[in-house]
C-alpha cells in the first residue's frame, strides 16, 4: 500500500506514454540503463519497452515499420547502419543538449543520429595460448605467414563492424579509395592466415576460446567484457598504426513517441550513468565524461585516421569484391 | 406406385476410352419391390446402385424418386441404406459402434440404439462380437457387419452390392431369408447386385439382366428364366443350351423346329418373333430339362460326353452334340445320372418339346 | 432469376460444393499469406523491371553458385534426412522392445533444438573445436582434429538431424496407415525384404515422402544458420542476407523470388510425381494388423540399431546439457567441460520473469497450431478430395511462405499488416499479441497441410460415402470418419507446427513486442552476450517442455498409449 | 506322395477371448491333390491358409512341405501363389504390372513375362485390361487380376482363398474350369477355399469340412456328400434333412429305421455306427432324393408346405414334417413341381431307400 504508487505521474504533466526502444545493446546494459532511467523518471516506470534484437534487425524492422512505426528509440548501430535508416526517412531530426559537446565526426550533421559510444577495433589474442609479447603489435604484422591458419575472422559481409575494419584496411593504403588493390593484397594476405570465419560474435569467442584460432581483429569492448566478465582467455592489442575507431550510436524513430524517446535520450547522456557504463561495461562515451575508469585512463587509445566518407562510397563494392574474390582464396 | 425411375442413365468414366460404364440404362422400380440387377462381371451394376446411392452423378439422364428428380441430391439426404462391395467399413471403430453409426446420426437415443444394433448383429449372426475391433474378423464376419449397418437403420430404399457373396451357403440362404422378410415387413424398395443365380431367382421380385452396361431383359425370375429375351440372357442365365434349328413352321407364340436327327419339335417363342419356314431359330433348353438317353433311342440328338460334373445335388454333364451343322456344346444336369457314364461316352438327348424357347440372337 | 429452375437440393457434392468449400480458404491464403508475400515479387521488378533477374542470371559467379549450391545442398538434404527418417520409422514402427515408446518421444527432440544454441551444440559436436574430432585428435594423437566437419558437409549434417523427423513422421503415420495385405501379397509372391521394400512400401509411402521432402527442400533452400555457422556462404539465403546489408534490397528480394520459384518448381514436379499413380488400398474388407515376423533383425538389430541411432540424434541435445551444466570459461581446450554448476539454472529461474517466454511461446504457438489445424486440414481435404479449377494454385498458395526465408516472411508481414486493413479486421496488427501467432500461422501451416495431404492419400473415401449414406452431413461425416482416420498426420503435422513454432526465432525477432517475448528471442539475448550457459539452460527448459509434449502426443496419437505398442507387438511376436 | 502337412496346428489371437480360431487341425495333402476347405463364415479357413503361407505362426503344431518343417519359414521362400480373400493389389502398379510382379520376382526375361502376362490375363477375361490402374476396375474384375498374378507364376503350391466370390456363374464356372486345367497340367499342389458347395464338389479331389476351427471331415465329394460324418456335415453341405427315427434293426452297414407313418426303411451308415435296435438313429436325406406325393399315399411321411421357392434349375419345398415326435421342418427340391402346390398345402413325401444316410449328432 504504498500511496506514491497511485499518484504517479506527479505535477500535472500529460500522462506519460510508452517508449519502445529498439536496441541491439546487451541486454544487461538495456536493464541496467532502463532501471536508472525509471528511477530519475518514474511516471515511466514500467512504460519503457526494450526489445533486444541484433543491429541489423533495427534496421529491418524499422525499415518494415514505416508506414505505422511502432518504436521510439533506436539505441545502438553502426555509423552505417544508423544513415541508411537516415536516408530512408526513417529517424527524426533534432537537436539534444548533449549535441552541443560532441565531435562531429560522431555525429549526423542533421540531427539524425548521434554516437553514443566509440568502438576501437583492436588485435585481439587468445592469451592462455599466446604470451603477451608474442601477440602481433600492429596490423601488417597479422598477416605474417608465420601466423598461417591461426586467424578466426568473424565472417565479413554479414557484420557492420567487420566490414568497417576491412573497408578501414584498404583505405589505409589508398586514403581517396581511388586504388583498392593494394587494401585487397593484404586482405588476400589475411585470408591465407584465417582458418575459419565465424558465424556470429558468440560463434568467434567460442571458436577463439577453443583454440581453433588464436588472434583476431575485434572490438575493444566486447573483448573486456568477455575476459572481465564471462572468464574468456582473451586480450588486446592496440595496433601501432592505430585501430580503427567506429561509432555506435542512438537515434528517434520517426512517427514514435518522439518525446518519450527525447527525454530517454538525454538521460542516457547523463554524466553519472556514463561514468558507470564506461566502469562496468568498458563502454568509451562519445562524449568526454569528466572521472575516466581505470582502464579507459590506461587505454592510450591510438585512432587510425580514418575517411568514413571515402568507405561509405566504397564499402559496399569493397566488400562484394573480397567476398567473391578474395575470401578462402588467399 | 412407381418408387425409383432411372430415365436414360448413362456413365461414362473420364480415363477409360469411349465405353460407358452405363449405357442410357431405363428402370423404373415399384414401392416395396425386391429388384435385383444380374450380369456378368463388370457390366455396370455397382455405378448404377452408386449413381442411385449418389455417389456418381450420371453423365446424361435422370434418377427420380417417387417422382423427384434426385440426380444431384446429396447422398444423405436420399435415406438410402447401401452394403458397399468392398464393405467400406469404419476401421477405427468396432462392430457395434459401425452398426450404431447410422442411428447415431438419426439421433436414436442410446438404450434404443443399443437394443437395435443388438438385434443387427443377431440377424447376422454376430451376436456377441459387438466389442470387437473390425479387422479381428474374418471376411465374411466383414460383410456381415457391412449388411447389418445398412439394415439396421431401416432406410427406405436399401441398395446391397453383392451382401452375401462371402457368405457359405447355409448362412446366405439364412441371411438372404432374413433380408427379404425385414424387407417385406418395412416395405423397403430394395435394388439388388448378386451374382448368385439361384439367390436372385428365389428372392427378386423382378430381375435386370445386364450386359456391358446396357438391360438385356426386364422381368420375373421365371420370366427370365423360362423365356429369355435373348441368347444372351439364356446363356447367362443358368447356363442354357442355345441350339440353331431350321424353322418347320411358324405360329405366333411357337415356331416348330426340326431335329438333326430326324423328327420335329414345337418350342415356345416370344411375341413378333418374326420367324417363317425355312430361318433358321435359336432355341434354348435347359440343361435339367434335357434328358439323356440311349445312343440309339430314335428321334434323340446324338452326343459325345466330354466330361462329368458332380455337384452335390445334380450331375452335370458336359457334350458335345450334332446339331445337323458344327458340333455344338451342351450341357444336362441330372439328379441321377447312371453311374456309369463317362467321358467319352456316346449318349442320346431327348429336347423337352414344353420347355424349348426361342431366343433372339 | 435464371437459376430459379435448378433443383433446391444441392449438397455436399453438388457441382459447385468444391467452391463452396474453397472459397473460404482460398480467401484466407491470400489475405494472410499469398498477397503479403507477392510483396517480394513486387520488390524484386519495383525499381527497373526484371533487371535484377538478368542481373541473376547473367551476373558471373555468385548468383548462379548460390542457386547450385543451395540446390545441390537441398538435394543432399532430402537423400539423407529420408534415409535416416525412413530407416528411424522401420526400426521403430515395425518392431517392439523396450522402451520403444521413450525413444519415440526422444527421437524428435532433434526437430525441437532451438535456434542458435542448436546449431551451435553441432559446432561443439562435429566441428573443429566440436567433442567428437578432438576426442578422435586425442585418441590417434594425430596433429588436427579428426573427421571434423566442415562446410557443405557440416551443413548435411545438421539439416540431417534437424529435418530427418519430417520424414521419421511422415513414414511412421504411412506406415501405420497402410493395409498390411498388400506386403503380403508381395512377400508371397517370391519378394524378398529388400525388394519388398523397394517396389511396395516405398513406393506406397510415396505420399507420405513427397510431403517429406517438399518440406526438407523447402527448408534446406531457405535455411540460414547452418550455412552461417559453418562457413557456406555462397548460398541464396546467405546471398540474401548480404544483400540486405548492402542495402540492395531489390535484389535481395531477386534472390527471395528466385528461391520461392525454385521451390514452387519443385512442388509442381512432386505434385506431377505422386500424381501418377494410386496409393489408396483397393482391399475388401479390412485386413488384419498382423504380420509375424520370426526374423533375428527383429529380436536384436532392431533394439540394437534404435538405441545406437537414438544416442547419435541425441548427442547435439546432450551437448546443450554439457553446456548447461558447465561451468564459465571451464571449457575452452577441453574435450568435456572440467567444471559442474548449477549455476546457469539458477541464475535463470531466479529471474523475474523467467517463465515468461517460455508460456509466451506456447500460448502463441498454440494458438498458431490450432488455426494451422483447422485451415491445414480444409486445405489438405479439398486439394486431394475435390475437383475444382486451380487445385495446383491452392498447393502453391500454403507453400509459398514456406519456401521464402523467415526474414523475408516476417518483413512481408510487417508491411502487409502494419496498416489496418479487411483481413486484419481494420487494425494495425504489428505491435499487438496476434502477428506472432499470425506469423506461426503463416509460416507452419504448410506442415499441417502437407502431412494431412499424405495421410488422406492412404484413406478410402468409400468411408466417407459410407457415412453419408447412413445419413451424416458432410461435416459430420468428414469429421467423424475423415479427420478421424487423418488424425495420425494432422497430428503430427500439428506436433512439428507446434515445436517449430516455439522454436521460431528470424521471424520472431522481428516482430515480436515487450510482452510477446518469445523464448527463442530470451534464448538470443543470451547468445548475444556469450552467456552460452545461461543460453544453454533455457535451451534445456525448452527441450524438456518439447519432450514433455511430445511423449503426451504419443499417447494421444496412439489411444491411451497401448495402441500403438500393440500395433508394432503384432508385427513381431 | 504327401506334399502338406498339417500336424496339431492350432491359432489362437491372443485378444478374441479363448477359442482357438484353428483348434488341433490335422490334415495332410497330396502332391498335385486339389484340395478344398470348406465351413461356415468364421469357421478358421483364411487363418490355416494363412498358416500355410506363412503370413500366422501357429500358436501349436507343424506344418510340412514335401517333408520339411516349414512352420517358421518366411513366405518368399515356399513359393505358395495366394489369392487373398481381401486380393490385396498393389494399388501403385497397373494391372499388367500387377500380374508380372512375381515374374519379375523371378527374373523372368522381360519379353517371357510380357507374353505370360497378357496368357494369365486372357485366361481371366481381362485381355486388353493391362494399363489400367486398380482404382479403375469393377469388384470382379480386381478379384480376377488377384487370381491372375497368382497362377501366372505357376508356383508349387496355390491357395486360393475364395477366388470366386465375386464373379457371376458363368464367368465363374469357365474359370474354376482353367484353374483346374492350370492345376492339373502342371501338378500344382492346391488347397482351396469356397463357399460355393457346388463348386467345391466339382472341382475338389478332397474336402475338408471345418467349424469352429476344428475337422469335422475329410473325404472326396461324393463321399462327403452322401456318406455325411455327422450331422453338422450332412446339414452344412447341401442342405440334408436330418431325421431321428427308432432303429428297429441293425446291420454292420445300414440299419433298418421306423417311419411315422409306419413301415420302415434301410439307411446307409458307417463301419462301427453303434446302433442297434431301440436306439434312435439321425438319419440324413437329401433334398432332391426326397419325393413329393400325394398326402394320402401309404408309407409316406405327411408335412404341410411353408415356403415354395424358385431357383431356376429346381423349386425347393419348405415343409413342417410329422416325424413321431415333435415336427421337423424338411427341404425338397425337384426339377418340376407341380405349379399348384403352394404355402399350406400339405403333401407327403416319400424317403429314398437307397439314399439316407446315418449320420452322428
Ligand atoms: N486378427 C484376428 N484377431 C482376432 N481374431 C481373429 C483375427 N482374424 C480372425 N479372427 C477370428 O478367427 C476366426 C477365424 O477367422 P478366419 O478368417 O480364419 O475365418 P474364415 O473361415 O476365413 O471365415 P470367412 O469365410 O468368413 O472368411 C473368426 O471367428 C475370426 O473372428
Ligand atoms: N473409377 C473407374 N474408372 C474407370 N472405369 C471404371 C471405374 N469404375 C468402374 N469402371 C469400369 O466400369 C465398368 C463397370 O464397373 P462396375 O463396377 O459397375 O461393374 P460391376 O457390374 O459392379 O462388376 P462386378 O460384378 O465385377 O463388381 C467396368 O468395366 C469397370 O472396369
Ligand atoms: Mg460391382
Ligand atoms: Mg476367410
Amino acid at each position: 500500500g504504498d500511496s506514491d504508487e497511485t499518484e504517479t505521474p506527479a505535477g500535472g504533466a500529460a500522462p506519460a506514454e510508452k517508449i519502445v526502444v529498439y536496441s541491439a545493446r546487451d541486454k544487461k546494459v538495456t536493464d541496467y540503463v532502463v532501471e536508472q532511467f525509471v528511477a530519475k523518471h518514474p511516471e515511466y516506470k514500467d512504460k519503457v519497452e526494450v526489445l533486444n534484437m541484433g543491429a541489423q534487425e533495427v534496421l529491418e524492422r524499422t525499415r518494415a515499420e514505416k508506414a505505422n512505426p511502432q518504436g521510439s528509440v533506436w539505441w545502438g548501430g553502426t555509423q552505417q547502419g544508423l544513415s541508411s535508416g537516415a536516408d530512408e526517412d526513417l529517424l527524426e531530426a533534432w537537436q539534444p543538449t548533449f549535441a552541443a559537446q560532441m565531435d562531429a565526426r560522431y555525429k549526423d550533421a542533421q540531427g539524425r543520429w548521434f554516437g553514443e559510444i566509440l568502438l576501437p577495433e583492436v588485435i585481439m589474442y587468445n592469451n592462455k595460448a599466446i604470451p603477451a609479447d608474442q601477440a602481433p603489435k600492429d596490423w601488417d604484422e597479422l598477416i605474417d605467414p608465420k601466423w598461417k591458419d591461426k586467424v578466426i575472422i568473424r565472417d565479413v559481409p554479414a557484420s557492420g563492424t567487420m566490414r568497417s575494419i576491412y573497408a578501414s584496411m584498404i583505405q589505409r593504403l589508398s586514403p581517396d579509395g581511388s586504388n583498392p588493390q593494394p587494401g585487397y593484397d593484404w586482405l588476400k594476405k589475411l585470408d591465407a592466415n584465417t582458418v575459419e570465419y565465424a558465424a556470429n560474435p558468440a560463434d568467434l569467442y567460442l571458436k577463439m576460446s577453443r583454440e581453433q584460432g588464436v588472434l583476431s581483429a575485434w572490438n575493444l569492448q566486447d573483448i573486456l567484457l568477455q575476459s572481465e566478465q564471462s572468464n574468456m582467455p582473451f586480450g588486446f592489442v592496440m595496433p601501432a598504426s592505430g585501430a580503427p575507431v567506429l561509432v555506435d550510436g542512438v537515434a528517434v524513430i520517426k512517427g514514435g513517441n518522439s518525446a518519450g524517446a527525447r527525454t530517454f535520450l538525454e538521460f542516457i547522456f547523463d554524466g553519472t550513468l556514463r561514468a558507470n557504463l564506461a566502469k562496468d561495461y568498458f563502454q568509451i562515451p562519445a562524449v568526454a565524461i569528466s572521472e575516466q575508469p581505470e582502464w579507459l585512463a590506461n587505454l592510450n587509445l591510438k585512432p587510425m585516421d580514418v575517411d568514413w566518407d571515402v568507405i561509405a562510397k566504397n564499402e559496399t563494392d569493397w566488400i562484394n569484391h573480397w567476398n567473391a574474390e578474395i575470401k578462402n582464396k588467399g | 406406385m412407381i418408387d425409383v425411375e432411372l430415365e436414360s442413365v448413362s456413365k461414362r468414366f473420364a480415363r477409360t476410352g469411349d465405353a460407358a460404364a452405363v449405357d442410357d440404362v431405363t428402370l423404373t422400380i415399384g414401392a416395396g419391390e425386391f429388384f435385383t440387377l444380374l450380369g456378368p462381371s463388370g457390366c455396370g451394376k455397382t455405378t448404377t446402385l452408386r449413381m442411385v446411392a449418389g455417389f456418381y452423378f450420371p453423365s446424361a439422364g435422370h434418377i427420380r424418386f417417387g417422382g423427384q428428380d434426385v440426380t444431384r441430391m446429396a447422398p444423405n439426404k436420399r435415406d438410402t441404406g447401401m452394403v458397399f462391395q468392398n464393405y467400406a467399413l469404419f476401421p477405427h471403430m468396432t462392430v457395434a459402434q459401425n452398426v450404431a453409426y447410422g442411428l447415431k446420426v438419426r439421433k436414436v437415443s442410446r438404450a434404443d440404439a443399443a437394443r437395435r444394433v443388438a438385434e443387427a448383429l443377431a440377424e447376422v449372426h454376430l451376436d456377441g462380437y459387438g466389442p470387437r475391433r473390425i479387422d479381428q474378423l474374418s471376411g465374411g464376419q466383414q460383410q456381415r457387419v457391412a449388411l447389418a449397418r445398412a439394415l439396421v437403420i431401416r432406410p427406405r430404399m436399401l441398395l446391397l452390392d453383392e451382401p452375401l457373396s462371402n457368405l457359405d451357403a447355409k448362412l446366405r440362404e439364412e441371411t438372404r431369408t432374413e433380408i427379404r422378410r425385414i424387407q417385406r415387413e418395412s416395405g423397403t424398395t430394395s435394388i439388388y447386385v448378386t451374382h448368385d443365380q439361384a439367390e436372385a431367382m428365389a428372392m427378386s421380385d423382378r430381375i435386370a439382366v445386364m450386359e456391358s452396361g446396357r438391360v438385356q431383359q426386364v422381368g420375373t425370375p421365371r420370366e427370365v428364366y423360362h423365356q429369355p429375351a435373348n441368347a444372351f440372357v439364356a446363356r447367362f442365365i443358368g447356363r442354357s443350351n442355345v441350339l440353331s434349328l431350321p424353322v418347320a413352321t411358324a405360329e405366333a407364340n411357337r415356331v416348330e423346329v426340326a431335329l438333326p436327327g430326324g423328327g420335329h419339335v414345337f418350342a415356345g417363342a416370344p411375341e413378333g418373333h418374326g420367324l417363317g419356314a425355312g430361318d433358321t431359330a435359336l432355341v434354348s433348353a435347359r440343361p435339367e430339362h434335357v434328358t439323356v438317353v440311349s445312343a440309339t433311342a430314335t428321334g434323340a440328338l446324338r452326343g459325345r460326353v466330354t466330361a462329368v460334373e458332380f455337384t452335390g445335388m445334380t450331375t452335370h454333364l458336359t457334350l458335345d452334340v450334332d446339331t445337323g451343322g458344327a458340333e455344338t456344346r451342351m450341357t444336362v444336369a441330372a439328379v441321377d445320372t447312371p453311374d456309369r457314364i463317362g467321358a467319352g461316352d456316346r449318349v442320346g438327348l431327348r429336347l423337352p418339346a414344353e420347355r424349348l424357347w426361342v431366343v433372339r440372337p | 432469376m435464371g437459376a430459379t429452375h435448378r433443383a433446391p437440393h444441392r449438397g455436399a457434392n453438388s457441382a459447385w460444393f468444391p467452391y463452396l468449400l474453397v472459397a473460404p480458404l482460398v480467401l484466407i491464403l491470400w489475405g494472410y499469406v499469398v498477397q503479403p508475400m507477392l510483396a517480394t515479387f513486387v520488390e524484386s521488378v519495383s525499381d527497373d523491371g526484371t533487371a535484377n533477374y538478368t542481373r541473376f542470371f547473367t551476373s558471373s559467379g555468385v548468383a548462379r553458385t548460390s542457386l547450385l549450391t543451395s540446390l545441390l545442398i537441398s538435394a543432399a538434404s532430402v537423400l539423407l534426412c529420408g534415409v535416416v527418417g525412413v530407416a528411424m520409422a522401420f526400426l521403430l514402427k515395425r518392431f517392439s522392445f523396450r522402451g520403444r515408446r521413450l525413444i519415440e518421444a526422444f527421437i524428435l527432440v532433434p526437430a525441437a533444438l532451438p535456434p542458435l544454441i542448436g546449431a551451435v551444440s553441432f559446432q561443439m559436436l562435429y566441428s573443429e573445436i566440436g567433442i567428437l574430432p578432438r576426442a578422435l585428435q586425442d585418441l590417434f594423437g594425430t596433429e588436427r582434429p579428426v573427421l571434423a566437419f566442415d562446410g557443405i558437409a557440416g551443413v548435411l549434417v545438421v539439416h540431417t538431424f534437424t529435418m530427418y523427423p519430417f520424414f521419421y513422421l511422415a513414414a511412421s503415420a504411412a506406415l501405420a496407415g497402410m493395409d498390411p495385405s498388400v506386403e503380403e501379397a508381395a512377400y508371397n509372391l517370391g519378394a524378398g525384404r529388400v525388394r519388398v521394400w523397394r517396389t511396395v512400401l516405398l513406393p506406397m509411402l510415396t505420399p507420405a515422402l513427397v510431403s517429406a521432402s517438399l518440406l526438407v527442400f523447402m527448408t534446406s533452400l531457405a535455411s540460414y544458420t547452418a550455412p552461417l555457422l559453418f562457413g557456406v556462404d555462397q548460398t541464396m539465403t546467405m546471398q540474401i542476407y548480404i544483400n540486405r546489408t548492402n542495402g540492395d534490397l531489390p535484389m535481395a528480394s531477386t534472390y527471395a523470388a528466385v528461391l520461392g520459384l525454385v521451390s514452387i518448381a519443385f512442388l509442381l514436379v512432386m505434385r506431377w510425381y505422386e500424381g501418377r499413380r494410386s496409393y489408396l488400398s483397393q482391399s475388401k474388407g479390412i485386413s488384419a494388423r498382423r504380420r509375424e515376423i520370426a526374423n533375428p533383425i527383429g529380436r536384436w538389430l532392431a533394439p540394437v540399431a534404435s538405441v545406437l541411432a537414438t544416442i547419435v540424434l541425441l548427442a547435439p541435445v546432450a551437448t546443450i546439457a554439457l553446456v548447461a551444466f558447465s561451468a564459465d570459461g571451464s571449457w575452452t581446450t577441453e574435450i568435456i567441460p572440467s567444471a559442474y554448476t548449477w549455476e546457469n539454472f539458477v541464475t535463470i529461474l531466479t529471474e523475474p520473469r523467467a517463465f515468461e517466454p517460455i508460456l509466451n511461446s506456447l500460448q502463441m504457438s498454440l494458438l498458431a497450431t490450432a488455426g494451422c489445424v483447422v485451415v491445414g486440414v480444409l486445405i489438405a481435404y479439398a486439394v486431394r478430395r475435390l475437383r475444382f479449377i486451380g487445385r495446383s494454385l491452392l498447393d502453391i498458395g500454403v507453400m509459398i511462405a514456406w519456401a521464402l526465408p523467415g526474414t523475408v516472411v516476417a518483413i512481408n508481414l510487417i508491411s502487409a499488416f502494419s496498416t489496418g486493413n479487411g483481413f486484419s479486421f481494420g487494425q494495425a496488427l504489428i505491435g499487438t499479441f496476434w502477428i506472432l501467432p499470425l506469423a506461426y500461422f503463416v509460416r507452419f501451416l504448410p506442415l499441417v497441410f502437407r502431412a494431412s495431404s499424405a495421410s488422406l492419400a492412404l484413406i478410402d473415401p468409400s468411408l466417407e460415402e459410407a457415412a453419408r449414406n447412413l445419413g451424416a452431413s458432410w461435416p459430420r461425416a468428414f469429421l467423424n470418419i475423415t479427420v478421424r482416420l487423418m488424425l495420425p498426420g494432422v497430428i503430427v503435422g500439428a506436433l512439428l507446427a507446434f515445436v517449430h513454432g516455439v522454436g521460431e526465432f528470424v521471424a520472431s525477432v522481428l516482430i515480436y513486442t515487450s510482452s510477446t517475448v518469445p523464448i527463442s528471442v530470451a534464448i538470443n539475448n543470451r547468445m548475444y552476450s556469450f552467456e552460452v550457459g545461461t543460453a544453454a539452460a533455457y535451451g534445456m527448459l525448452q527441450v524438456v517442455l518439447i519432450f514433455v509434449v511430445m511423449w503426451f502426443s504419443g499417447r494421444l496419437e496412439s489411444g491411451g498409449g497401448r495402441a500403438a505398442s500393440r500395433q508394432a507387438e503384432q508385427w513381431t511376436n
